[in-house]
C-alpha cells in the first residue's frame, strides 16, 4: 500500500460507485469526476515532491507496491506498481491532465452517468499502466483505458465522420496493442522456463546480464516497435490519430493525446530499446526516418487542414516525430529530451483539446473558414489558446522547447542522423510555426463575424483547468531541472543497456564522446 | 485366390463410399437418411470382419451398440422430417434454405 | 477357391449392386424402391456376416434394420406418401466434384490399405460371435454403454413422440 | 547595497511587471502603465548603477539551468561594457518610449495589454543583451520574437496588422533555423560547450576552418532575421502595422538592432570569409532599402526603410572586420537607437496629431501647428544624414573610414563597400529631406493637416530628451567604450573638441565622401521636392520608381516562390493522405477484409446438400493433406 | 466394479427419468418450476461435487475395465457441464413461454444432454465416446427442433441430423478402423501400443476419421459449416448449450483422444492442426463480418473461438513434437481456461438474447437498440460479453486469449508456422472487434429506438447473469486458482 495503490486506485473505485448512483444525479456525478481527479492529482502532485526524498528500492523504483491477488504467481504475473525517473513525469502529468478533462467534460449534456464512468475508468486505467512495474499490467491497463476511448468517441464524438472514426481508430489500436502484447509475451519467453516473469525490474536485470539471442531480439524488437508505433501515430500509421481526436469529445481527445498515447513511447524507452539492444541500435536510423515523416510530412498535412481540431490533431502527431527523434538519437541527451516533451506533450495537447473543445461548445463549428476574430469575445481563451500555440511551436519558456532543444542536440550528437535533424529542426520550427500560427490568425484574429458576437467566455471551471496546464508548462519550461534531474539517472541506464555493445558491422549508430 | 480381411474391407469401403454418394447427390431427405444407413452399415461390416480375423469379439459389441444407435437416430430423424413435411409439404433439400449466407 | 470364397463373392456383388440401387437407381427414383433395394442390401450384408461367423449379428441385422428400421422408413415414406423425386437436373459440375472427392477418399483408402496389409499373417481366427458369448461381454464389460444406449433410446423415444404430437398451439 | 543583484533585478522586474498585469491589472490602466514604466524606469537607473560598478570590470554570473550530461546550458548574466551599453540603450530609449506610450495609448481598449506586451519585449531584450551563452540567447532570441509578434499583431482585428504579425514572426523564424543549427554546429565543433567565453578561448587556440565558417554564416542568418537584412528584410516594412512606439522601440532602435548586437557578441567566431559575406550582404541591404525608401510615400515606411538601411550600414561595418568594426558598428547602432527613435516618436506625434493619416503627401505645413515636433524631428534627420556635429556624422564616419581602412587588406572590398556606403548616404539624405519639405514645409495638402494640433507633454518630452541624445550622441564617449570592449585597451578620455574634430584627423576621407554625399542628397532632395505638390520622381524614372514604389518585388518574389512551393509541398501530403494512406491503404485493407468476408460467406447457401458436399471435400482435402504422400 | 464412481452421473440421469415423470402428474403452471428445481439441484450437485463424499474425489480410479475414468481432467469438465447446464435451465425457464408445448420434456432432455455430457468426460474407451457423444448430439437434434412451430428450428434440426449423422458414421468407421489395426479400444491400452502404429496409414485413416467427428461437435474448419444455420433456428437455450456444453464435450474428447490415446500420432500432425486452427479462426471472423442477424453473428464466432481454441491444441501438439511431455507448455492449461472463460461469457451473451429477442422476431442486430434505457443490466451484460469475447482487459476473454498466444508463441521458436498462426489469431482477434463493436454500437448509439418499455427479469435469471458478468471478471482479474486447477487438470494427459 503506498501512494500510488491510491492514485490508480482511486478513480476506478469512484467508476464501480458511480454505477450505483441514479442517472438523473447528473450534477452529482460531475461533482464525483472532478472531485476524485482533484484528489488524485492532488496525490500525484504529492508524489512527485516527495519523489527525492522517498526511498529507492536495489533498482531505484519509489513507492514501490504489489497489490495482492492480482495477477497469477504461477506465470510470474503480479500487480506491482512503482515509479522512478521515467514514469513519475508521466503520472504526474496524467494525473493533472484527468482534473483537467474532468473540468472540461462539462460539455456532456447526453448520458453523463455512462461518460462519466468511463471517464474515471480510462483514468484509472491510464495512471495504472504507467505505475505498474509488470509488463502484463501495463498491456492490461492500457487496454482498460483504451476500451473507454473507443466508447465514448463513439457515443459522444461529434462530426459527421465520427463511425468511421470511432472503427478506425478502434482497429487501429487494436492492431498496435496486440502486436505489442505479441512481442511481450515473445519477450517473456526468452526467459528460463522456471524463472520466466513479467517483472520490469527482474527482466531489466536479467537482461542487462544476459543479452537476447539475436535472433530473439531480431523477432521481439519489430514487433515491439511496429506496435507501439502504431499506437503513438508513427508515420504512416498516422491517420487515425487527426481524424479520432477531431471527432473525440474533448475530454476524451484530452486524456488519450494527451497521456494514454504515451504508452508506446513509455514502452519504446523502458522495454523494447534496453532489452533488445543490439536490433534496436540496427533500426534507429530507420526509426529516425519515420521519424521525420511525422515532423515533415504530417507538419505539411497539418498546415493544410480546415478543421482547427483536424489541424490540432495533425500537430500532436507531428509533435510525436520529435520524440521519436530523441528516441532514436539513443544516447542521454536525446532520449532525456524524448521523455521531456512526453511530458510536455501531454500538457499541451490536453490544453489544445480542451480549448479547441472549448471553442466548439461554443461556436458549434470548428471549421475555420467559419471562425475568426474570437480573441475580442474570448480574451481567457484567446490568450491561452496562443499560448498554447507557441509552446506547440517550442517557444522557450515553455516545457516543450526545452525538450525540443535536448532531442535536437542529442541527434546532433549522432553522426548519420544530422542530415534528418537538420529536416526536423526546419519542421519543427518553420511548418509548425507556421500552421500554429495559421490557427492564431484564422480563429482568433481578423474581423470578428456578426454571428458570433454573443459568444462568451470561459467560466471559472474552463479557466481553471486551462491554467493549471499553462501552469505546469511554464513552471517546468522554466526550471526544467525539476524533471531533468528526476530522468537522467533511468535513462542514463537505459541508454546504458542499449548501448552496451559496440555497434555491429551493420549497427548504424556512432556515438560523439564528448568531454 | 484366398478370400481376406482386405476383401472385406474393400467391400465395405465401396459401400461407405456409396452411401456418401448418396448423401451428396440425392434431394430426397428420407433417401439421404437411408444412404447415411448404408455408411453405417458399412462401418458395421469393416468392425465385423476386422473382429474376424483379429479373432476378438469386442468389435461385435460395438456393431451392436451401432446398430442401436442407428435404430435411435433413424426414430428421430424420421420424426423430424414427417414434422418438417407437414410444415413445408416437401421433403426436398433445395426446400430447406431459408436461412442462409 | 472354397465355397465361402465363392459366397462371399456372390453376396459382395449383391451388396454391392444394391447398394448402387438404393443410391443411383437409374430407372426410378421412387423412395420407396431405394428403401426396398436397401433392404436387400442389408440381407445381403447378413449373408456376409454370417460368412464372418456372426451370427448374432447376422440375426440383429435382418431383424432390427431390414424389420424394424426400414419399415418405419416404408412407413413415413407411406405416410408422407411421398411422389417420385421428380428430375429437377443434378448441377452436373457438383455431382462430378463430388464423385472426385469420394473416389478420393476411397482411392486414399485401398492405397492404405495395400500400403499397410493389415490382412497379412494373421492366425486362423477361431472366435464365433453366437449370442452367449456376445451377451456376456454385453453384460460384463460394455454393461456401461449399454445402459447409456438405453438412456438414448428413451431419449429418443421422448423426442419423436415430441416432435410428432399432433398438439400445436 | 550588492550590485551583483542588480542585473537580475534589471532582467526580471519587467517579466514581474508583465505576470502581474496579465494576472491582475488588465481592468486598471493606471496601474498597468505604473507597473511597467515602473519596472523599466528602476531598470535603467539600476543599469547606470551597474554601469558605473562594471564599466571596467567585466563580470560574469552563472546558474546551471539544464544539465544533460554532455549538454550543459548556462543561465548566466554577463557583464561587460558591450552589454553594459546595450543595456543602457535598451532602458534608456525603452524608458522614454514607455512613457511616450502612455499619451500615445491613450483610450485604446487594450492598454494593458499593450504595456504587458511592451514589459515583456523589454524582458527577453534585457535577456538577448546580458546572456552568456549561446543557447540562452537563442531562447530569449525567440522571447523577442513572440513579443514582436505580439506587438505587431496588436490591432488583431486589423487583418493587415495580423498578417504582418505572422509575416515577422514567421520570417524571424527562418533566421532562427539557421541560428539554432549553427549553434549546434559549433557544439559538436567544441566539445559540447556553449558559453561565449569558453568557445572564445577555443576559437584562439585552433584557427579558422570550414566548420567554423559554416557555424560563423549559419548564426549570422539568425541576425539576417532579426535584422532584417536581405533577403530576410521583408516583414520589418510591415511591421509597421504596429503601434508606432512599438515601431520606434523595438523596429528602431533595440530588437532589429539585437541581430547586430549579436553579432559584435559572437564576433569572435566569425572568419574572413564569412566577415566578407557578411560585409556585403549589409552593404546590399543598406543599398536595396535606401532606394526604396527614395519611393514610399507612407511616412512610417519611410522610416522602416532607412531603418533598414542603416542596419545594413551597421551589418556591413561588423563585416568589415577588426576591432573598429564592430566598434563603429556599435556605435552607429546606438546613435542610431537615439535618432531613429526620435524620428519614430516624431512621426508618431504627427500622425497622432492627423488622426492616423501616413501618407506624407497629405500632410504639409506642420512646422507652424506643432514646433516641437518640427524641431525634434529636423533634428533627428539631421543626425541620420550624418550631419556634423550630431551624432549620426560621427557613427557614420567611423564606418567610412572602416570601410577604408579595409581596403588595405581587401582593395575590392574595401573599396566597393565604400562606395555603396557612400552612395547610399546620398540617398539617405535625399529621401529624408524628401519627406522632410514634403511633411512639415510647404501648404497644407489636406484638411487634417490644417486642423493638426501639437502633441501632449508626455509624448512631447521623451522628443525632447532623444533628440537632445541625437546631437549629443556622438561626443560622449560611446565608440571609447566600444574601442575598449573589442581591443581591450583602455582608450584615453579627450576633452569635447578633440572628438568634435576628431574624425577629420582620423580620417579625412570618408568625411569628405559623407559630407560631399550629403550636400548633393540635400540639394537633389530641394531642388525635386522644395515647392512639389506631388511626386515628380514617377514622371522622370518610370518604371525604375514604380519598382522602388513595390519594394523591387522581393514579396511578390517570395509570394510566388518560397511560399507557393510550401503550400505545394503541403498540398501534395494532404492529397497523399487523405487518398493513398487514407483512402488506399487503408481503404484497400477495410474493403479487402470485408469483401473475403462477404464472399466466404456465400459458401453457406443454406442447402443440406451443398454442405454435405463441401464437408466430404473439405475431409477429402484434409486426407490428402497428411496422407497424400 | 464400483457404481460410486459414476454415482453423479447415475444422479443426473436419475434426475432427468425423475423429471420426466414429475412433468406426469405437475398441473401446466406449475412446470416451470420443474426447471428451477433441476436448476437448483444440479447446483447442488455441483458444490457436492467440491466436497471430499462425492465421486469428484475420487480423483484417480477407473471403473468398468478401464472405459470410465475419474481423474482432474474429467472433475473438471463435469463440474464446467454442470455449471453450464444450471444456468442454460435458468435461461430455459426464462425462455419457456416461446416453447409450444412439453417444456418439461425440454428441461430434462437439457439434463440428458448433460448425462452424456459427464459421461463423455470420463470416457476413456471408444464405446463409451461414442454412445456418449451420440447421447449428446441425438438429444440435441430434438433439443434443436423442440419450437416445431418455427419451420427455421426444424430445419435446423434437419440440418444439424443430417450433418451429425454423417460425422457419425465418419467417426464410427473411424472407430472400426482403428480397432481393426490396433485390436484396442481402451485409450490406456492404445497408447502403449500405438507407437508401433505410428505409420500404419489404414489407422491413420482411421484417426483421422475419428477427428471428423470430434471436429464436427467442435466446429472446426471443414466442418464448421452446420453452425450458422443451428444456431440461428434452434431456440436460444438450446443454442447456448450447444456452444458451451456440446463444445467442450467435444474438447474433452479431442484432449484425450490426441493427447492421450495416441501422442505419437498427434506429434506428426502440429502442421495439420496450426493449418485448421488458423483457417477456423479466419473463416469465423471473415464471414462475421457482414453478418446482422445476432444468433448467427455469434454462430460464426462461435467457429471463431473454436479456432483459439485449436490454438492451444496447436501449441501442445507442437510440445510433444519437440518430445516434451504435455504439461511442458500450458496449452492445455489454456484452452480449459479459455473455455471456462467462454462458458460465462456465451450464457450471458444468449441469456440476453433470449430475453431480449423473446418479444420481436427479429433476432437483427438493431433489436437491442436502445437497451440501455431498457435494461441497463443487459446493457452492461451484452457490452462485457462482447468485450469478453473480443478479449479484452479486464475479462475473461482477454486472459484465455493471452494464455492461449503465449502457448502458441512458445512454440515458435521450434516451428515458424505457430509464429505465423499467432499472427493470424492477431487478425482474427482485430476483425472480431469491429463486429462485436458493432453489437456495443446497436445498444448504445443506433438512431432508431423502437420500444423503450423496460423488460422485466426473474430473479433467477438476474442472478445468473450477476453470476456470469462476476465470472467474467473473476476470472479475468484473478486467473491464479482456476489456473493451478487446469494445469492439473491437463497433467493427467501426460502418462
Amino acid at each position: 500500500m503506498s501512494i500510488l495503490t491510491f492514485i490508480f486506485i482511486l478513480p476506478l473505485l469512484a467508476a464501480m460507485a458511480l454505477a450505483f448512483v441514479p442517472r438523473n444525479l447528473a450534477i452529482v456525478m460531475r461533482a464525483a469526476a472532478v472531485g476524485v481527479t482533484f484528489v488524485t492529482m492532488l496525490l500525484g502532485v504529492l508524489m512527485f515532491w516527495q519523489f527525492n526524498g522517498a526511498p529507492a528500492d536495489a533498482n531505484g523504483y519509489r513507492f514501490v507496491t504489489t497489490i495482492p491477488g492480482l495477477g497469477a504467481e504461477s506465470l510470474g504475473i503480479a500487480c506491482k506498481l512503482g515509479v522512478d525517473g521515467l514514469n513519475v513525469g508521466l503520472v504526474l502529468m496524467g494525473a493533472i491532465v484527468a482534473f483537467a478533462a474532468a473540468c472540461c467534460s462539462f460539455e456532456i449534456k447526453t448520458r453523463e452517468k455512462e461518460f462519466y464512468i468511463l471517464l474515471l475508468t480510462m483514468t484509472g486505467g491510464i495512471l495504472g499502466a504507467f505505475m505498474s512495474l509488470d509488463l502484463f499490467f501495463f498491456y492490461f491497463f492500457h487496454e482498460l483505458a483504451l476500451v473507454p476511448t473507443f466508447i465514448m468517441i463513439g457515443v459522444w464524438g461529434r462530426g459527421e465522420k465520427k463511425n468511421y472514426a470511432t472503427f478506425q481508430i478502434t482497429l487501429y489500436l487494436s492492431i498496435g496493442a496486440l502486436l505489442a502484447l505479441i512481442g511481450l509475451i515473445a519477450l517473456y519467453l526468452q526467459l528460463p522456463t522456471d524463472s520466466r516473469t513479467f517483472d520490469i525490474p527482474t527482466l531489466t536485470q536479467y537482461f542487462a546480464e544476459h543479452t537476447m539471442a539475436y535472433s530473439a531480439q531480431m523477432f521481439v524488437f519489430p514487433l515491439l516497435l511496429l506496435g507501439f508505433g502504431i499506437l503513438v501515430s508513427l508515420w504512416p500509421f498516422h491517420s487515425w490519430a487527426a481524424l479520432g481526436y477531431g471527432s473525440a469529445p474533448s475530454a476524451t481527445a484530452m486524456l488519450h493525446a494527451g497521456v494514454l498515447k504515451k504508452f508506446g513511447l513509455y514502452g519504446l524507452i523502458r522495454v523494447a530499446i534496453p532489452f533488445c539492444p543490439e536490433v534496436a541500435r540496427m533500426h534507429m536510423q530507420f526509426l529516425a526516418w519515420l521519424a521525420l515523416g511525422n515532423v515533415l510530412y504530417v507538419g505539411w498535412v497539418a498546415m493544410r487542414q480546415k478543421n482547427l481540431n483536424l489541424l490540432i490533431g495533425n500537430s500532436s502527431v507531428a509533435h510525436m516525430g520529435m520524440i521519436f527523434l530523441g528516441i532514436a538519437s539513443l544516447n542521454l541527451i536525446g532520449v532525456t529530451g524524448a521523455v521531456v516533451i512526453m511530458v510536455a506533450h501531454g500538457f499541451l495537447a490536453a490544453l489544445t483539446f480542451g480549448l479547441s473543445g472549448y471553442i466548439y461548445s461554443q461556436t458549434g463549428t470548428l471549421e475555420m473558414s467559419e471562425l475568426g476574430g474570437l480573441a475580442k469575445k474570448l480574451r481567457f481563451v484567446g490568450v491561452a489558446f496562443v499560448m498554447a500555440a507557441m509552446a506547440g511551436c517550442g517557444l522557450p519558456g515553455f516545457l516543450n522547447f526545452v525538450g525540443e532543444v535536448s532531442v535536437l542536440f542529442g541527434a546532433w550528437q549522432v553522426n548519420p542522423l544530422r542530415g534528418i535533424t537538420v529536416l526536423a529542426v526546419w519542421g519543427a520550427l518553420i511548418i509548425g510555426a507556421v500552421y500554429m500560427l495559421r490557427a492564431v490568425r484564422t480563429v482568433l484574429h481578423g474581423e470578428l463575424s456578426a454571428k458570433w458576437e454573443n459568444l462568451s467566455d470561459a467560466d471559472l471551471w474552463r479557466r481553471l483547468p486551462h491554467a493549471l496546464l499553462i501552469a505546469s508548462l511554464l513552471v517546468f519550461g522554466f526550471f526544467p531541472r525539476l524533471l531533468t534531474d528526476k530522468v537522467k539517472p533511468v535513462t542514463e541506464q537505459i541508454v546504458k543497456m542499449a548501448t552496451a555493445k559496440a555497434p555491429d558491422s551493420n549497427g548504424t549508430v556512432v556515438l560523439v564522446e564528448n568531454k | 485366390m484366398i478370400v481376406g480381411l482386405e476383401h472385406y474391407l474393400v467391400v465395405s469401403a465401396l459401400l461407405f463410399a456409396l452411401g456418401l454418394l448418396g448423401v451428396i447427390t440425392r434431394r430426397n431427405l428420407i433417401v439421404i437418411y437411408m444412404s447415411l444407413e448404408l455408411m453405417l452399415n458399412s462401418a458395421n461390416l469393416a468392425l465385423v470382419s476386422f473382429s474376424r480375423f483379429n479373432d476378438n469379439l469386442n468389435g461385435q459389441v460395438m456393431v451392436f451398440f451401432i446398430i442401436t444407435v442407428a435404430a435411435a437416430e433413424v426414430a428421430v430423424g424420421l420424426a423430424l422430417i414427417v414434422a418438417l413435411y407437414r410444415k413445408r409439404q416437401s421433403a426436398h433439400v433445395e426446400d430447406l434454405t431459408s436461412m442462409k449466407l | 477357391m472354397g465355397l465361402p470364397d465363392i459366397l462371399f463373392y456372390v453376396f459382395a456383388v449383391l451388396t454391392l449392386v444394391c447398394g448402387t440401387l438404393v443410391v443411383a437407381n437409374p430407372f426410378s427414383r421412387n423412395p420407396v424402391t431405394s428403401a426396398m433395394f436397401l433392404v436387400l442390401t442389408i440381407i445381403s450384408m447378413a449373408g456376409l456376416f454370417v460368412l464372418l461367423h456372426a451370427f448374432f449379428l447376422a440375426a440383429v441385422q435382418v431383424l432390427v434394420y431390414a424389420g424394424a428400421v426400414m419399415v418405419l422408413f416404408l412407413f413415413v415414406i407411406m405416410l408422407l406418401d411421398l411422389k417420385e423425386e421428380e428430375r429437377r437436373k443434378i448441377k452436373k459440375a457438383g455431382f462430378i466434384t463430388g464423385l472426385l472427392a469420394v473416389t478420393a477418399i476411397v482411392g486414399l483408402f485401398v492405397r492404405s490399405l495395400l500400403a499397410a496389409h493389415p490382412g497379412k499373417d494373421l492366425p486362423v481366427p477361431t472366435a464365433v460371435g453366437d449370442t452367449a458369448t456376445l451377451g456376456k461381454m454385453l453384460f460384463t464389460n460394455y454393461l456401461l454403454p449399454f445402459e447409456i444406449v438405453s438412456i438414448l433410446l428413451l431419449v429418443a423415444m421422448v423426442g419423436v413422440i415430441l416432435l410428432s404430437k399432433k398438439d400445436l398451439k | 547595497m550588492k550590485y551583483e543583484v542588480l542585473p537580475w533585478v534589471i532582467l526580471f522586474l519587467p517579466l514581474l511587471a508583465t505576470g502581474i498585469i496579465t494576472l491582475f491589472t488588465l481592468k486598471n490602466e493606471k496601474a498597468s502603465a505604473t507597473l511597467s514604466v515602473g519596472a523599466i524606469v528602476v531598470g535603467f537607473l539600476s543599469s547606470l548603477l551597474c554601469f558605473r560598478a562594471f564599466r571596467f570590470s567585466p563580470q560574469e554570473f552563472t546558474l546551471n539551468w539544464l544539465d544533460l550530461g554532455g549538454l550543459q546550458v548556462d543561465f548566466g548574466l554577463k557583464l561587460d561594457p558591450l552589454s553594459l551599453m546595450m543595456l543602457l540603450i535598451v532602458t534608456g530609449v525603452g524608458s522614454a518610449i514607455h512613457i511616450y506610450s502612455i499619451g500615445y495609448m491613450k483610450g485604446d481598449s487594450g492598454f494593458s495589454r499593450f504595456f504587458a506586451c511592451l514589459s515583456l519585449f523589454t524582458f527577453s531584450m534585457l535577456g538577448i543583451v546580458l546572456s552568456n551563452n549561446f543557447v540562452q540567447m537563442f531562447i530569449f532570441w525567440e522571447l523577442v520574437g513572440v513579443s514582436s509578434y505580439l506587438l505587431i499583431g496588436f490591432w488583431f482585428e486589423k487583418a493587415s496588422a495580423a498578417d504582418a504579425a505572422k509575416k515577422a514572426f514567421l520570417t524571424n523564424r527562418l533566421g532562427d533555423f539557421g541560428f539554432i543549427l549553427g549553434i549546434l554546429t559549433l557544439w559538436a565543433l567544441f566539445h559540447g560547450s556553449l558559453n561565449f567565453g569558453v568557445i572564445a578561448k577555443y576559437v584562439e587556440e585552433n584557427p579558422a576552418t570550414t566548420g567554423l565558417t559554416v557555424a560563423g554564416l549559419l548564426i549570422f542568418c539568425g541576425a539576417v532575421g532579426k535584422s532584417a537584412q536581405f533577403p530576410l528584410h521583408v516583414w520589418l516594412p510591415d511591421a509597421m502595422e504596429g503601434p508606432t512606439p512599438v515601431s520606434a522601440l523595438i523596429h528602431a532602435a533595440t530588437m532589429v538592432a539585437a541581430g547586430v548586437y549579436m553579432l559584435c557578441r559572437v564576433f569572435f567566431i566569425f572568419t574572413p570569409d564569412a566577415l566578407t559575406v557578411i560585409a556585403w550582404t549589409g552593404g546590399f541591404t543598406a543599398l536595396l532599402a535606401a532606394l526604396i525608401a527614395v519611393q514610399q510615400n507612407d511616412i512610417k515606411r519611410i522610416l522602416a526603410y532607412s531603418t533598414l538601411s542603416q542596419l545594413g550600414y551597421m551589418v556591413m561595418a561588423v563585416g568589415l572586420g577588426g576591432p573598429a568594426g564592430p566598434t563603429a558598428a556599435m556605435f552607429h547602432l546606438t546613435t542610431h537607437a537615439f535618432f531613429k527613435a526620435l524620428l519614430f516618436l516624431g512621426a508618431g506625434s504627427v500622425i497622432h496629431a492627423m488622426h492616423h493619416e501616413q501618407d506624407i503627401w497629405k500632410m504639409g505645413g506642420l512646422r507652424k501647428k506643432m514646433p516641437v515636433t518640427y524641431w525634434t524631428f529636423l533634428v533627428g534627420t539631421l543626425a541620420l544624414c550624418g550631419v556634423p556635429p550630431f551624432s549620426g556624422f560621427y557613427s557614420k564616419d567611423a564606418i567610412l573610414a572602416q570601410a577604408l581602412h579595409r581596403a588595405h587588406e581587401y582593395p575590392f572590398t574595401g573599396y566597393a563597400l565604400f562606395a555603396i556606403a557612400a552612395l547610399v548616404a546620398v540617398l539617405t539624405t535625399f529621401y529624408m529631406f524628401r519627406l522632410f519639405f514634403v511633411a512639415f514645409l510647404g501648404e497644407p495638402k489636406a484638411h487634417e493637416a490644417e486642423h493638426a494640433h501639437e502633441s501632449p507633454g508626455v509624448m512631447i518630452w521623451p522628443l525632447r530628451i532623444l533628440a537632445l541624445l541625437s546631437i549629443a550622441g556622438g561626443l560622449i564617449g560611446i565608440n571609447e567604450l566600444f574601442d575598449y570592449q573589442f581591443t581591450g585597451v583602455q582608450g584615453q578620455y579627450s576633452d569635447l573638441i578633440t572628438r568634435l574634430i576628431e574624425p577629420f584627423r582620423h580620417a579625412p576621407a570618408a568625411v569628405f565622401g559623407g559630407l560631399v554625399a550629403v550636400v548633393i542628397g540635400y540639394l537633389a532632395a530641394k531642388a525635386f521636392y522644395g515647392k512639389a505638390k506631388s511626386d515628380p520622381l514617377p514622371g522622370k524614372l518610370g518604371p525604375w520608381s514604380r519598382a522602388m514604389a513595390n519594394r523591387f518585388y522581393v514579396d511578390e518574389i517570395y509570394e510566388a516562390t518560397v511560399i507557393r512551393a510550401h503550400d505545394l509541398i503541403a498540398a501534395v501530403a494532404d492529397w497523399i493522405d487523405r487518398w493513398i494512406v487514407e483512402g488506399f491503404c487503408v481503404g484497400l485493407v477495410r474493403g479487402g477484409t470485408d469483401l473475403t468476408g462477404r464472399a466466404l460467406r456465400l459458401v453457406q447457401t443454406g442447402n443440406l446438400q451443398s454442405y454435405a458436399f463441401l464437408f466430404v471435400l473439405g475431409v477429402a482435402v484434409v486426407l490428402w493433406f497428411v496422407l497424400g504422400r | 466394479m464400483n457404481l460410486s464412481l459414476i454415482s453423479l452421473e447415475l444422479a443426473v440421469v436419475g434426475l432427468g427419468i425423475v423429471m420426466l415423470l414429475a412433468d406426469l402428474w405437475l398441473p401446466v403452471e406449475r412446470k416451470r418450476a420443474i426447471g428451477y428445481a433441476a436448476a437448483a439441484i444440479l447446483g447442488i450437485l455441483l458444490l457436492n461435487s467440491f466436497t471430499s463424499h462425492c465421486s469428484c474425489a475420487l480423483i484417480g480410479q477407473s471403473a468398468f475395465g478401464g472405459m470410465f475414468v475419474q481423474d482432474a481432467l474429467s472433475v473438471f469438465f463435469k463440474r464446467f457441464f454442470l455449471l453450464a447446464a444450471v444456468l442454460t435451465l435458468v435461461l430455459a425457464v426464462e425462455f419457456s413461454d416461446r416453447i409450444a408445448a412439453g417444456i418439461s420434456e425440454y428441461y430434462s432432455l437439457i439434463v440428458f444432454a448433460l448425462a452424456g455430457m459427464v459421461f463423455a468426460a470420463s470416457a476413456n474407451d471408444f464405446a463409451l465416446l461414442f454412445v456418449a457423444i451420440e447421447l449428446i448430439t441425438v438429444t440435441f437434434y430434438v433439443l434443436t427442433s423442440f419450437t416445431r412451430s418455427k419451420v427455421k428450428s426444424l430445419e435446423a434440426g434437419v440440418k444439424y441430423l443430417i450433418l451429425g449423422a454423417l460425422s457419425s458414421a465418419f467417426m464410427v468407421y473411424g472407430i472400426a478402423l482403428v480397432w481393426g489395426t490396433s485390436g484396442k479400444f481402451n485409450f490406456t491400452e492404445l497408447a502403449q501400443v500405438v507407437g508401433n502404429f505410428a505409420g500404419n496409414k489404414v489407422f491413420l485413416f482411421g484417426v483421422l476419421f475419428i477427428l471428423v467427428g470430434l471436429g464436427f461437435k467442435i466446429a472446426a474448419f471443414p466442418l464448421q459449416i452446420w453452425t450458422p444455420d443451428v444456431y440461428q433456428g434452434a431456440p436460444t437455450p438450446t443454442v447456448a448449450f450447444l456452444a458451451v456444453g456440446s463444445k467442450a464435450a467435444g474438447f474433452v474428447l479431442l484432449l484425450r483422444f490426441l493427447f492421450y490415446a495416441i501422442p505419437s500420432v498427434t506429434a506428426q500432425w502440429t502442421n495439420l492442426l496450426i493449418v485448421i486452427s488458423g483457417i477456423t479462426i479466419l473463416y469465423g471472423n471473415l464471414c462475421a463480418l457482414p453478418q446482422r442477424n445476432l444468433k448467427r453473428l455469434l454462430g460464426y464466432s462461435s467457429i471463431a473461438h473454436a479456432g483459439y481454441l485449436l490454438l492451444g491444441v496447436a501449441a501442445l501438439a507442437g510440445a510433444m513434437a519437440n518430445g516434451k511431455s504435455p504439461i511442458a507448455n500450458d496449452g492445455g492449461a489454456a484452452v480449459l481456461y479459455y473455455l471456462a472463460g467462454y462458458l460465462f461469457t456465451t450464457l450471458a451473451a444468449f441469456g440476453v438474447i433470449a430475453v431480449v429477442m423473446k418479444q420481436l422476431d427479429t433476432e437483427d442486430v438493431s433489436g437491442l437498440a436502445g437497451l440501455n434505457q431498457r435494461s441497463p443490466l443487459l446493457a452492461t451484460t451484452m457490452t462485457l460479453a462482447m468485450v469478453s469475447l473480443a478479449g479484452i482487459p479486464p475479462l475473461a476473454g482477454f486472459f484465455g486469449k493471452f494464455l492461449l498466444l503465449k502457448a502458441v508463441i512458445e512454440q515458435g521458436a521450434t516451428n515458424y508456422g505457430y509464429y505465423c498462426l499467432a499472427f493470424t489469431a492477431l487478425v482474427g482477434v482485430v476483425i472480431s472487434i469491429y463486429y462485436y463493436f458493432g453489437v456495443v454500437r446497436a445498444i448504445y448509439w443506433s438512431k432508431e429506438t423502437p420500444d423503450l418499455s423496460a423488460i422485466h427479469l426473474s430473479w433467477p435469471m438476474k442472478a445468473s447473469v450477476a453470476a456470469c458478468v462476476a465470472g467474467m471478471f473473476y476470472l479475468g482479474l484473478f486467473p491464479g486458482a482456476l489456473l493451478t486447477m487446469t494445469s492439473k487438470a491437463v497433467s493427467v494427459l501426460a502418462h
